[in-house]
C-alpha cells in the first residue's frame, strides 16, 4: 500500500513507555518507536515475547499512558483527548484479544456480550431490533441465532474468538488492533479467523494493527510489517521487503527460526542465531530508509554492512 | 534483607502508633472513672484525678503516654495499685505465650497430619470423616469446647486438673486442647486443599513421570509445596488464639494476659487495656513478620523486598 | 525391519464425567521403531496428550483404559499395569517432556536435585554420582555455566532454560522412548528452534525413539520421520513425513496442510476447515470429520471408514480411498504438494 | 446401485450444523447447582439451613419475643429448671431428672405437679427453653445476617474501590486494613460494644466492623486479577465507565468468592455474638440469643447440662451447616471445574 | 491420689484456701478490693480486731478509751511490738499510716473514711498539711481527735486500710511499695509470701514476731486463685481447699445446701431498687412507687432469682449487720413491714397512672452485668411488674458494665436502678447515711423525705452516743422510707460456704475482714 496519497489512520511518534518508573523493577517496554498506519492497510507487528507488542497496541488504544511521544488517530492526538472525544475514539478503534476465553465475561450470554458494544454505540434499546442486530453480527462472523443465548465456556476456541470479533464490530470501528488473535487457537481454526479478518477488512474497509509471532501468518495478512525488539522498532517495510530482503540481523534470525510445513526445505534449513549484545554498545541508532518504505535501525556503518550482506 | 526488615519494622511502628492513638482516644469515650471504689464522692474523684494527672487535657495525657511509651513505660495499673503495667504484662505474657505456642504447635501438627491424610484419601471415607470433624472443630467456639472439656475430663472423669498453671504439665492439657482444636481444624482444611491442588500440578505430574514412586513424589515434592502456604495462616491463627485464650484462661483460672484483659475492661483500667492492646497488636504483627521472613527462607520463589 | 520398541494396539480410553462418558481415544494403533521420531499431530482435544499419558500410566483418576487395549513395550503389556508396576517404566524406559516449562518444575527444589532424582532411583547412583551426572547432562542439553547454576531454583531461569532442564530430567535415566508433548508451544520461535535442536541432538546421541506431539506442522516437518494425524480420538492418517506432507490422502490432512500459510501463500488462498470438532461425549456414528468435510461422501455420515493402505508405510482412514469412491480434486495447495511428490519421490511410474 | 449412491460426494451437508453445540445450555447458576449437588454434605446443609430459616421465620407467628420471656413470678419453684420432656418414653427426654441436692432420678414434672410438657425443658426462672431457643436462634441469625449484610456492602465496595483504583488509593486503603487487623478483633469488638452500649444494634455493628476486613481483602484481590483480564479491557475499549464495569463484569465474576465468604462470615458472626455474650456484651436481656443462652447457662453445666447443651448444639450445628455449604459452594464456583 | 498428690486436708500445720479473684495490691492505704483486704487483714494488725462476737477488741492496742462526748479516742499500744522484719513497731507507725491515708499525694480511694477526724477533710482537699491531722502519738499512746461523734469510729481502728505502716519501708520501696509480697512488711499473725504481683498461688506463713504468736497455731495458709466457682467447689470436694463459697449460682447453692459442711454467714450488703424521683414523672408519683413496691414479691424473688442464696429483704439495712441493745438483729428490729399485695398494687397503680396522666408507663430497669443473679433479678422484676400491671407498663432491661451503671446512677441517668450496697462497718448508719439528704452522695433517686432525713440526722447527732435512742431513730427512718416508697429493698446478702469441719477458730464478719484466720487451726 505504497500509495502516497493514502491517509494516515494512526501516527506514532517517538513513543516511549516505561513501566514502574523509578522503582526497582523499572522496565522500558517501548523505546522511541515511530511509525504510521495507513487507512485500509494491515500493519503487522512481530517480535519475540516481551518485546513490547501488546504494550504498543494498548497504548494506541489509550489503555496505557505513554511517557513521551505522541499518538494521533485521524489527526487527533489521543493523549490529549477529553471525555467526549475519547468516547468517539473508543468506538472507532477496537481490540481483539489473544486469549478468547479470557476476553469474554463468562457470566454473560453471547447476546449480552454483543449488547454491551451496542449499548456503548448508543444502539436503540428496542428488543426486536436488538435481536436482529445481534443476529446480524453473529452471522457476520459465521455463527447463528442458536448461539446467542449461550455462555462463552460452551464454545470452542475459534468460536469464542469470532464472538470477540463480533463484539468489536458492534461499535462499527474503523481501526482494529488484533493482539495475537490466533496464537491461542488450534491450527485448523486459525485460518477461519484469519480469513474472517481479511473478509471483514474487504467488506468494511477496516484498518488493522495485526500483532503475532507466527511470521507466516503475519506475512500472509499484512501489507507492511514492523519488527520490534526490546521495545525498539528495528526494521520496518512492506511484507515483501521484510521477508525477502531483511536487513537487520534480528529480523533475519527471527525469520530463519520459523519452521515451514515442508520437510524437504525444513531438513536443509539452518537457524541463524542472533547476538543482541551489540545493541547495547551505546551507539546512537536511527531508522534509516534503505530503500523506499524500508527502514532499519542502524548506525550509518551498519547500514553499509547490512547492505553488503544482502548481496 | 536487612533493609526489608527495617522497612517492615518501620511500618510496624507506624501501625502501632495508629493503634495506640485510636485505642487511647476510644478509651476516653468509655464511661466512668478508673477507680474501683463505688463509694468515692465527687470531690474525692476530683482529688484522685488530679493526683493521677487525669484532669489534664486529653491531648496532654496522650502526649505523656506516648513519651512514656517511648521509654518502655506503659504506665501504672489502676486496678492493681502501684503495679506497673509492663510488669503485669511481663509476668503474665509468658504464661499466655506458652499456652498459645503449645496450642499452635499441637494444632498445626495435627492439622498437617490430618490434612495430608485427607488429601491422600481424597473423596474416600477417611477424607469425609476428617472433613466433618475439622468443620466441627471450626464451628465450635473454643470457650464452649473448654467448658465441655472441663466438665467431662475434669469434673466427671477426674482425669485432669481443672484449674491453675505452673504446678504440673497436666494442668496445661485441657486448655491447650481447647485452644488447639481451632488451629488444627483450620490447618487440616487448608493443608487438604493445598495438597490437592499441588497433587494436580504439572510438576507433580513430572515427578510422577520420573518413576520415583508415589511415596517419594508426595514426600519430596507434594509435602513441601503444600506446607509453605501454611505459614501465611499462622498470623491470623495467632489472632484467633488471642481471642480464644481470653475466655479459656478465665475458665481454667490461668493467670494469663487474656484473663487480665477481660477483667480490665469493665474496671476501665486504661493503662492495662492500652498495654494489652499494644502487646497484642505487636505480637500479631511480629508473628506476621516472622512468618513472612520464614516463608522467604523456605520458599525460594519469595524474595524479601 | 527391526522390531518396534513400542507397539500400541487398539488403544481406547474413556473418561467418566458428570455429563457422561467421554470417549477420548477410540481405537488407536501405532508403533515406534528404535531411533525414529514419530510425530503426532492433530486438533486440540483430539487425544494426543491422553494417548501419551496412557503410555506412562499418568492419566487422571477418572480414566479407564479399555480391556482390549495393548501397549507393548518389548514383551511387556503396559495396559494392565498396576500403579506400583509403573515405576520401573516411568523415567527409565519411557520419559516425558511436558508442555509448559513454567509450571513443570518443582519450585522448591534445586534444578540439580530434580535432575539427579531419577538417576538415583533408576540408575542406582549415589547422591554424589547423580549430582555429577546431572551436571554433565545439563551441559549436554546446552545450559551455559551449568556449575554455577546447578543449585538454582526454577524461578531463576527463563522458559527456554527451564525446558532444557525438563529435557535433562527426562533424559536422566536414559530412557528408550522420549515423549515430548508440545515441548515448544509455550516458547518463542527462536527458542523453539533451539529446543528442537537439543531434542534432535540427544536423540541421535542416545539412539532414542521419540514421540513428538505438536500441532505445528512446521515443527513436524523439521523433526519427524513418521507422522500420525489424529482427529477426534482416532488416527486418521499415518505415514512417513514425506508421504504425509507431499502425498496426503485424508481430507483432514488436506485441510490441515492447506490452512497453514507458507511465506509464499497469496492473500485469499488460505483454506479454512469450517466448524468445530465433534464433542467426544457424543461421537458421531460415521466419520467424525464428515460434517466439516467438503469431500464427504454419503457413507462418511453413516459408517466409519477403515484404514486403506496407500503404501507399505502409509495408510489413511477415508472412504475416498475406496475403489467405489469418485475421484475428487484436492485443494490447490495439496495439488501443488502432490505435484512436488510426483516430481521428487515417484521416480518411475 | 446402492453402493454407488453411498459413495456420492455430498460435502458439507449443513453449514450451520458444523458450528452446532450439542450440550444443552447451562446457565452459570445451573452449572453451579449441578456441581453443588455432587456434594452430599453441602446439599444436606443447604436443606437444613433452609429448614432453619423457614422455622425461624415461621416461628415469629407462634413464639413472639416477649413470649419467650414469660414465667410465673409467683410459682417459681414449680416451673424452674424442668428437664426436657417429650411425652414419650425416650431416655433423657422423658422429664426425668435429679432435683438438686439429692441423687435420685425422678419425674420432675410429676413431682412438681406440672401438667404441661416442655420439649426442651425450662430454665432457671421457669421459662420455656424451647421458646427461648427459638427466639435465640432467630436473634442470632438476625444478628449474623445483618452483620454480614453490612459487611457485604461495605467490604465489597471497599475492596472494589481499593482494587480498581490501585496505586496510592490502594496502598492507603490497604494500610488502613492492616491497622485494623493489627488490633485483635476481641479488643475492637469489646471497645466498640462498650462504646455503643449493649444491644442488638451495637453487636451487629461491632461484628460487621471487624468482619468486613477479610471480605474487603478477598474482593480486592479478585478485583486486582479480574481487572487485568481481557474482558475488562474489552469493556474499557468499548468505552464503559469504571462503576459500570465493576457492576457488570467484576461483581458477577466474584459472585463465587463473595458468596463463599458470606458463608464463612455468617457462622463467625454467630460465634462472635456468643463470645461477646460470654463477656457480658450480648444482646439486651431478657431477650435471648444463642450466645446469651450459652453464656448465662455456663454455670448450669454441672446441674442442668441440657440448658447449655441445647443452645450450644444448635449454634454448632448452624455454624457447621454454613461452613459445609460454603465448602460445597467454593467447589461449585471453582472456575477450574466450570467446564466439567 | 496419684494425679492429685496426698490429701492436704489432714495436715495440722496448714490450711488451704482459695480466692476467686487476683490480689491487686499490698499497699495498705490503697487496697480497695475484697481480696487484697483479705490478705492485708490477715497479715497486718490494727489497733483493734473484730472478735467472734462482732466486737472490736484490742489487738496491737493494749486498751482504748473514748471521751464522754465521743470526740476523743485514746489508745495505748502494747509494749514490745515488732514488725515481721524484727524492727520495732511504734505509735509513730500508726500516726504515719493515718497521715498517709489522708495525704492527697497518696491518692487513697478510702481516705474519705477518715473524714470526721479533726482536719481530715481539709488535708484531703490540700488546704492543710498532713501534720495537722487529729492523730498524734506520745510514747506508747495515740490520741485521735474527732470533729463530731462517730459511733463507728472504733471499727476504723480495726480496719485493714488504717493498719500501721512503717514510713521507712514505704519510702524505700517507693513506687513499688506493696507490689509483691516482699515489698511489704507485716504486723499481723502471718507474713505473706510467694506473691509476685500477678501470680495465683501464694501463702501466709506464721509471723513469729506477732505479739500473740504463741496463740497462732497454724504454720502455713496456702492460697490459690480459682476464678471458676465450679472448679473451686471441685477442689473443695477433692480436699484441696478448706472452704468454698456456694453462693455463686443458685444451682450451686441448691445442690449443696444440704451438705453437712454448709455454713452461712451474714454479709453487710443489701440490694434495693432506686426510683428516679427527680426526672421520671411516673416515679415522682408516690402511688406508683407504692404500687411497684407492693407488686414485688420479695420471698419469691429471693427464691427464684437468687435461688435462696440471698434472703428476702425486710428493710433497707441488711440482716446480720449488727444487733440492738437487747441483742436482737437490727434488721428485724427496724423492719417496717414490706408486703406483697397484688390487688392493692394494681389499684394504686391505676390511681397513680391517672394522676400522672401520661399514658402507658415506660421505664428502664438498669443493672450491672456482674452475675447471673443480678440478671435473674431484673428478669424477675420485669416479669413481675408486667404481669401485675399488664399493658399499662413496659419495662426495658438495661444490663450494663459496672462502671456504666455507677456513672448512670450518679448522674441520675436512669429510671429504676438495682443498687447493691456493701456496708463499711457494723453500724446502721452505714446504710441510713446513704440518703441523709436530697443531695447525699448515694441518694441517686434524689428523693426528699423530710421525716427520714430528720430521723437519720437525729441518730447521727443528738443520739450519737445513745445506742438505744439511735436504734429507734433508725426504726423511724425505715418507716418513713417505706411509707413514701422511696426505694424498694429486694434482698439482703449472706455468704454460704462449705467449710471443712476440722478447721476451727475462724472469725467471720459481715463487713471488713470477712475471714479472719489469725487463730484458725485444724483440729
Ligand atoms: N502492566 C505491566 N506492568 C509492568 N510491566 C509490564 C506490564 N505489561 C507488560 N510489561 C512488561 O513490558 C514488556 C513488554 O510486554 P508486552 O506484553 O508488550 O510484550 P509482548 O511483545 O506483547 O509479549 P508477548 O508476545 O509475550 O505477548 C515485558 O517485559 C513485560 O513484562
Ligand atoms: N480427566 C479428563 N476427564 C474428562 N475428559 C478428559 C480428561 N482428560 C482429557 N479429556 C478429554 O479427552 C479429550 C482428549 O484430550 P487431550 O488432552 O488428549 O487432547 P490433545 O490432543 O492433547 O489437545 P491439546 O492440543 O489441546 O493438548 C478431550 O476432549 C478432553 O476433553
Ligand atoms: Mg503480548
Ligand atoms: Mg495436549
Amino acid at each position: 500500500m505504497q500509495n502516497p496519497d493514502a491517509k494516515k489512520q494512526v501516527a506514532i511518534q517517538n513513543l516511549t513507555l516505561t513501566f514502574n518508573k523509578g522503582k526497582k523493577n523499572e522496565n522500558k517496554a517501548l523505546d522511541n518507536v515511530s511509525f504510521d498506519i495507513y487507512e485500509g492497510e494491515t500493519f503487522g507487528l512481530v517480535g519475540e515475547s516481551g518485546s513490547g507488542k501488546t504494550t504498543l497496541g494498548r497504548s494506541v488504544l489509550k489503555l496505557y499512558e505513554p511517557e513521551s511521544g505522541s499518538i494521533t488517530f485521524d489527526g487527533q492526538d489521543i493523549t490529549k483527548m477529553k471525555r467526549k472525544e475519547l468516547g468517539d475514539f473508543r468506538r472507532q478503534a477496537q481490540m481483539i484479544f489473544q486469549d478468547p476465553q479470557a476476553s469474554l465475561n463468562g457470566r454473560l450470554t453471547v447476546s449480552n456480550i454483543l449488547g454491551e458494544g451496542l449499548d456503548e454505540a448508543g444502539y436503540p434499546k428496542d428488543k426486536e431490533k436488538r435481536r436482529k442486530k445481534v443476529l446480524e453480527l453473529l452471522q457476520m462472523v459465521g455463527l447463528n441465532e442458536d448461539h446467542a443465548s449461550r455462555y462463552p465456556h460452551e464454545f470452542s476456541g475459534g468460536q469464542k474468538q469470532r464472538i470477540g470479533i463480533a463484539r468489536a464490530l458492534a461499535v462499527k470501528p474503523k481501526f482494529i488492533i488484533a493482539d495475537e488473535p490466533i496464537s491461542a487457537l488450534d491450527v485448523s481454526v486459525q485460518a477461519q479467523v484469519v480469513n474472517l479478518l481479511a473478509q471483514l477488512q474487504k467488506d468494511h474497509g477496516l484498518t488493522y494493527l495485526f500483532i503475532a509471532h507466527d511470521l507466516a501468518m503475519v506475512k500472509y495478512l499484512s501489507d507492511r510489517i514492523g519488527v520490534l525488539h526490546w521495545g525498539k522498532l528495528v526494521e520496518l517495510g512492506t511484507a515483501e521487503q521484510v521477508y525477502n530482503h531483511a536487513l537487520h540481523p534480528y529480523t533475519k534470525s527471527l525469520l530463519s527460526a520459523v519452521p515451514e510445513p515442508d520437510p524437504v526445505k525444513e531438513k536443509a534449513h539452518r537457524v541463524e542465531t542472533y547476538d543482541p549484545s551489540f545493541e547495547k554498545d551505546g551507539q546512537e541508532r536511527e531508522m534509516v530508509e534503505v530503500e523506499p518504505g524500508h527502514f532499519v535501525l542502524a548506525t550509518p556503518e551498519e547500514v553499509v554492512k547490512y547492505k553488503d550482506a544482502q548481496r | 534483607m536487612a533493609r526489608y526488615i527495617l522497612k517492615r519494622v518501620l511500618i510496624l511502628v507506624i501501625t502501632l502508633w495508629i493503634v495506640v492513638t485510636s485505642t487511647f482516644f476510644l478509651m476516653q469515650i468509655l464511661p466512668g472513672t478508673p477507680y474501683n471504689n463505688p463509694k468515692l464522692t465527687a470531690s474525692a474523684i476530683e482529688q484522685l484525678n488530679a493526683t493521677y494527672g487525669l484532669d489534664k487535657p486529653v491531648i496532654v495525657q496522650y502526649w505523656d503516654y506516648l513519651i512514656n511509651l517511648l521509654h518502655g513505660d506503659l504506665g501504672t495499673s489502676f486496678q492493681y495499685q502501684n503495679q506497673s503495667v509492663s510488669m503485669l504484662i511481663g509476668q503474665r505474657l509468658p504464661i499466655s505465650a506458652q499456652l498459645g505456642v503449645q496450642a499452635l504447635i499441637v494444632g498445626v501438627l495435627f492439622g498437617l497430619w490430618f490434612g495430608a491424610l485427607s488429601a491422600r484419601h481424597q473423596n474416600q471415607k477417611l477424607d469425609g470423616f476428617l472433613g466433618v470433624v475439622s468443620t466441627l472443630g471450626i464451628s465450635t467456639p473454643s470457650f464452649i469446647l473448654a467448658i465441655v472439656l472441663l466438665f467431662v475430663f475434669g469434673y466427671q472423669l477426674n482425669w485432669l486438673p481443672v484449674s491453675g498453671w505452673g504446678d504440673s504439665f497436666s494442668q496445661t492439657v485441657l486448655p491447650t486442647i481447647a485452644l488447639a482444636v481451632g488451629p488444627a481444624a483450620i490447618t487440616t482444611r487448608f493443608v487438604r486443599s493445598e495438597m490437592i491442588e499441588v497433587l494436580h500440578s504439572d510438576y507433580i505430574q513430572l515427578a510422577r513421570a520420573k518413576g520415583i514412586g508415589e511415596g517419594q513424589v508426595i514426600q519430596k515434592h507434594a509435602y513441601r509445596n503444600s506446607m509453605i502456604p501454611i505459614l501465611t495462616l499462622i498470623g491470623p491463627m495467632t489472632a484467633n488464639l488471642l481471642t480464644g485464650s481470653t475466655l479459656v484462661e478465665n475458665i481454667f483460672s490461668i493467670p494469663g494476659i487474656g484473663q487480665q484483659f477481660v477483667s480490665s475492661i469493665p474496671t476501665k483500667d486504661y493503662p492495662v487495656i492500652m498495654g494489652t492492646t499494644i502487646v497484642y497488636a505487636l505480637m500479631l504483627m511480629v508473628m506476621i513478620l516472622i512468618t513472612d521472613i520464614l516463608t522467604a527462607f523456605v520458599d525460594p520463589r519469595v524474595r524479601l523486598d | 525391519m527391526p522390531a518396534p520398541v513400542l507397539q500400541v494396539k487398539n488403544l481406547s480410553v474413556s473418561f467418566q464425567t458428570y455429563a457422561g462418558v467421554v470417549k477420548a481415544i477410540r481405537g488407536v494403533d501405532f508403533d515406534l521403531k528404535k531411533g525414529e521420531t514419530l510425530a503426532i499431530v492433530g486438533e486440540s482435544g483430539s487425544g494426543k496428550s491422553v494417548t501419551t499419558k496412557t503410555l506412562l500410566g499418568l492419566n487422571a483418576q477418572n480414566a479407564t483404559v479399555s480391556e482390549e487395549s495393548q501397549i507393548l513395550l518389548g514383551e511387556e503389556n503396559l495396559a494392565g499395569y498396576e500403579e506400583s508396576d509403573w515405576d520401573q517404566v516411568r523415567g527409565a524406559k519411557i520419559a516425558m517432556v511436558f508442555q509448559d516449562p513454567m509450571t513443570s518444575l518443582d519450585p522448591t527444589m534445586t534444578i540439580g536435585k530434580q535432575i539427579a532424582e531419577p538417576m538415583e532411583k533408576h540408575l542406582g547412583m549415589s547422591e554424589k554420582e547423580a549430582f555429577a551426572a546431572a551436571l554433565a547432562l545439563m551441559k549436554d542439553v546446552g545450559i551455559p555455566d551449568a556449575e554455577k547454576h546447578i543449585n538454582d531454583y526454577p524461578h531463576q531461569w527463563s522458559g527456554g532454560m527451564r525446558q532444557r532442564a525438563v529435557i535433562a530430567i527426562a533424559l536422566a535415566a536414559e530412557p528408550d522412548v522420549l515423549i515430548a508433548d508440545e515441548p515448544t508451544t509455550a516458547l518463542d520461535v527462536t527458542i523453539q528452534a533451539q529446543i528442537i535442536n537439543v531434542i534432535k541432538a540427544q536423540q541421535k546421541k542416545r539412539d532414542m525413539s521419540v514421540i513428538f506431539i505438536t500441532h505445528d506442522l512446521g515443527v513436524v516437518a523439521d523433526v519427524a520421520d513418521r507422522v500420525a494425524v489424529m482427529y477426534a480420538g482416532k488416527i486418521v492418517e499415518k505415514g512417513t513425513v514425506n508421504e504425509i506432507f507431499y502425498n496426503p490422502k485424508h481430507p483432514y490432512t488436506w485441510g490441515l496442510l492447506s490452512s497453514m500459510p507458507t511465506t509464499s501463500t497469496a492473500l485469499g488462498s488460505l483454506h479454512a476447515i469450517p466448524g468445530t470438532p465433534p464433542d467426544l461425549l457424543y461421537p458421531p456414528k460415521g466419520d467424525a470429520f464428515a460434517n466439516r468435510n467438503a469431500y464427504a461422501l454419503d457413507i462418511d455420515h453413516e459408517k466409519q471408514p477403515p484404514f486403506f493402505k496407500v503404501s507399505d508405510t502409509h495408510e489413511a482412514a477415508t472412504w475416498l480411498l475406496d475403489e467405489r469412491a469418485p475421484k475428487v480434486e484436492p485443494p490447490v495447495e495439496i495439488q501443488k504438494r502432490q505435484a512436488f511428490w510426483q516430481e521428487n519421490f515417484v521416480k518411475e511410474g | 446401485m446402492e453402493a454407488s449412491q453411498e459413495f456420492t460426494l455430498v460435502g458439507i451437508k449443513n453449514e450451520a450444523a458444523t458450528e452446532k453445540i450439542n450440550k444443552p445450555t447451562l446457565t452459570f447458576w445451573q452449572s453451579v447447582w449441578h456441581r453443588l449437588k455432587k456434594n452430599k454434605l453441602a446439599v444436606v446443609s443447604l436443606y437444613f439451613l433452609a429448614a432453619v430459616a423457614i422455622f425461624a421465620l415461621a416461628s415469629t407467628a407462634v413464639v413472639s419475643q416477649s413470649d419467650a420471656n414469660q414465667f410465673n413470678t409467683n410459682a417459681g419453684a414449680k416451673y424452674k429448671s424442668l428437664p426436657p420432656k417429650s411425652g414419650l418414653p425416650i431416655p433423657l427426654w422423658d422429664g426425668k431428672g435429679t432435683v438438686l441436692g439429692s441423687a435420685d432420678k425422678v419425674d420432675v414434672y410429676e413431682k412438681n405437679d406440672v401438667k404441661q410438657n416442655f420439649l426442651f425443658g425450662t430454665d432457671n426462672l421457669g421459662r420455656s427453653l424451647g421458646k427461648r431457643v427459638t427466639v435465640g436462634l432467630r436473634i442470632s441469625l438476625f444478628v449474623a445476617l445483618a452483620a454480614t449484610a453490612i459487611d457485604l456492602v461495605f467490604g465489597v465496595s471497599y475492596g472494589l474501590i481499593s482494587g480498581w483504583f490501585g496505586g496510592w488509593v490502594d496502598t492507603l486503603m490497604q494500610r488502613i486494613i492492616e491497622v485494623i487487623s493489627a488490633i485483635p478483633t476481641l479488643v475492637v469488638v469489646t471497645l466498640l460494644a462498650m462504646l455503643f452500649g449493649s444491644g442488638i444494634g451495637s453487636i451487629i455493628l461491632a461484628i460487621a466492623l471487624t468482619n468486613w476486613v477479610s471480605m474487603a481483602r478477598q474482593v480486592r484481590n479478585q478485583t486486582l486479577t479480574l481487572k487485568e483480564r481481557d474482558f475488562v479491557l474489552a469493556a474499557k475499549t468499548l468505552g464503559g465507565s469504571g462503576p459500570k464495569i465493576a457492576v457488570k463484569h467484576l461483581v458477577p465474576n466474584m459472585a463465587g468468592t463473595i458468596i463463599v465468604q458470606v458463608m464463612m462470615t455468617i457462622p463467625s458472626a454467630i460465634m462472635f455474638e456468643a463470645v461477646l455474650s460470654a463477656i457480658n456484651l450480648g444482646v439486651k436481656a431478657p431477650t435471648a440469643s444463642l450466645g446469651t443462652l450459652i453464656a448465662d447457662s455456663q454455670s448450669m453445666l454441672q446441674y442442668y447440662p441440657y440448658q447449655i447443651l441445647i443452645p450450644a448444639t444448635i449454634l454448632v450445628l448452624v455454624s457447621l451447616a454454613f461452613i459445609l455449604l460454603g465448602d460445597g459452594l467454593r467447589d461449585a464456583f471453582d472456575p477450574k471445574m466450570l467446564d466439567e | 491420689a496419684g494425679w492429685w498428690g496426698s490429701n492436704p486436708s489432714s495436715d495440722k500445720n496448714t490450711l488451704n484456701y482459695a480466692m476467686s479473684a487476683d490480689v491487686q495490691t499490698l499497699d495498705t492505704s490503697k487496697a480497695t478490693d475484697q481480696y487484697s483486704n483479705l490478705v492485708l487483714g490477715n497479715t497486718e494488725s490494727n489497733l483493734l480486731r473484730v472478735n467472734s462476737k462482732g466486737e472490736p477488741a484490742p489487738d496491737l492496742a493494749k486498751s482504748y478509751k473514748v471521751s464522754d462526748d465521743g470526740l476523743t479516742y485514746t489508745v495505748e499500744l502494747r509494749s514490745g511490738l515488732k514488725w515481721s522484719d524484727g524492727s520495732k513497731l511504734t505509735a509513730k507507725d500508726v500516726v504515719y499510716s493515718w497521715q498517709r491515708m489522708v495525704n492527697p499525694k497518696t491518692a487513697s480511694q478510702y481516705s474519705y473514711l477518715a473524714s470526721g477526724v479533726l482536719n481530715a477533710d481539709d488535708i484531703m482537699a490540700g488546704k492543710k498539711d498532713v501534720s495537722e491531722l487529729g492523730v498524734s502519738a506520745s510514747g506508747n499512746t495515740i490520741t485521735f481527735k474527732l470533729d463530731h461523734a462517730m459511733p463507728q469510729f472504733k471499727y476504723l481502728l480495726a480496719f485493714a486500710n488504717f493498719a500501721p505502716q512503717k514510713e521507712s519501708v514505704v519510702n524505700k520501696e517507693g513506687d513499688k511499695y506493696g507490689t509483691t509480697a516482699d515489698k511489704q512488711i507485716y504486723s499481723g499473725a502471718y507474713k505473706f509470701e510467694g506473691w509476685n504481683g500477678t501470680n495465683g498461688k501464694f501463702k501466709m506463713v506464721k509471723n513469729d514476731n506477732y505479739w500473740d504468736a504463741k496463740n497462732v497455731k497454724t504454720k502455713t495458709v496456702n492460697w490459690q486463685v480459682v476464678k471458676n466457682p465450679d472448679t473451686a467447689l471441685k477442689l473443695y470436694k477433692q480436699g484441696k481447699i478448706d472452704r468454698v463459697s456456694i453462693s455463686n449460682s443458685p444451682e450451686m447453692y441448691s445442690a449443696n445446701k444440704n451438705n453437712k459442711d454448709v455454713k452461712s454467714a451474714a454479709v453487710a450488703a443489701a440490694t434495693y431498687l432506686e426510683y428516679n424521683q427527680a426526672n421520671n414523672a411516673f416515679l415522682k408519683n408516690q402511688k406508683i412507687r407504692q404500687a411497684l413496691n407492693l407488686a414485688t414479691n420479695r420471698t419469691e424473688l429471693a427464691s427464684q432469682a437468687t435461688g435462696g442464696t440471698r434472703d428476702a429483704a425486710v428493710s433497707l439495712v441488711s440482716k446480720g449487720l449488727t444487733k440492738t441493745t437487747s441483742g436482737e438483729d437490727l434488721a428485724a428490729y427496724v423492719k417496717p413491714g414490706y408486703t406483697y399485695d397484688k390487688k392493692k398494687a394494681q389499684q394504686l397503680f391505676k390511681e397513680g397512672l391517672a394522676e400522672v396522666n401520661q399514658g402507658k408507663m415506660k421505664i428502664s430497669l438498669e443493672t450491672d452485668a456482674d452475675s447471673v443473679i443480678s440478671k435473674n433479678t431484673v428478669d424477675y422484676i420485669k416479669q413481675a411488674w408486667e404481669s401485675t400491671f399488664g399493658s399499662d407498663i413496659e419495662v426495658t432491661e438495661k444490663v450494663v458494665p459496672f462502671k456504666q451503671r455507677l456513672k448512670d446512677s450518679q448522674s441520675g441517668d436512669f429510671d429504676v436502678v438495682v443498687t447493691n450496697w456493701n456496708g463499711d462497718y457494723q453500724d446502721g448508719s452505714t446504710f441510713y447515711d446513704l440518703f441523709a439528704s436530697k443531695d447525699a452522695g448515694y441518694n441517686d433517686g434524689k428523693f426528699t423525705n423530710e421525716s427520714y432525713f430528720a430521723a437519720v440526722k437525729k441518730a447521727d447527732t443528738t443520739d450519737a452516743t445513745n445506742a438505744s435512742a439511735r436504734q429507734d431513730d433508725f426504726k423511724d427512718a425505715e418507716k418513713a422510707l417505706m411509707d413514701d416508697a422511696n426505694i424498694n429493698p429486694l434482698y439482703s446478702w449472706k455468704a454460704s460456704s462449705l467449710v471443712r469441719s476440722n478447721v476451727k477458730g475462724v472469725v467471720e464478719s459481715p463487713v471488713g475482714l470477712t475471714l479472719d484466720l489469725t487463730y484458725a487451726h485444724r483440729k
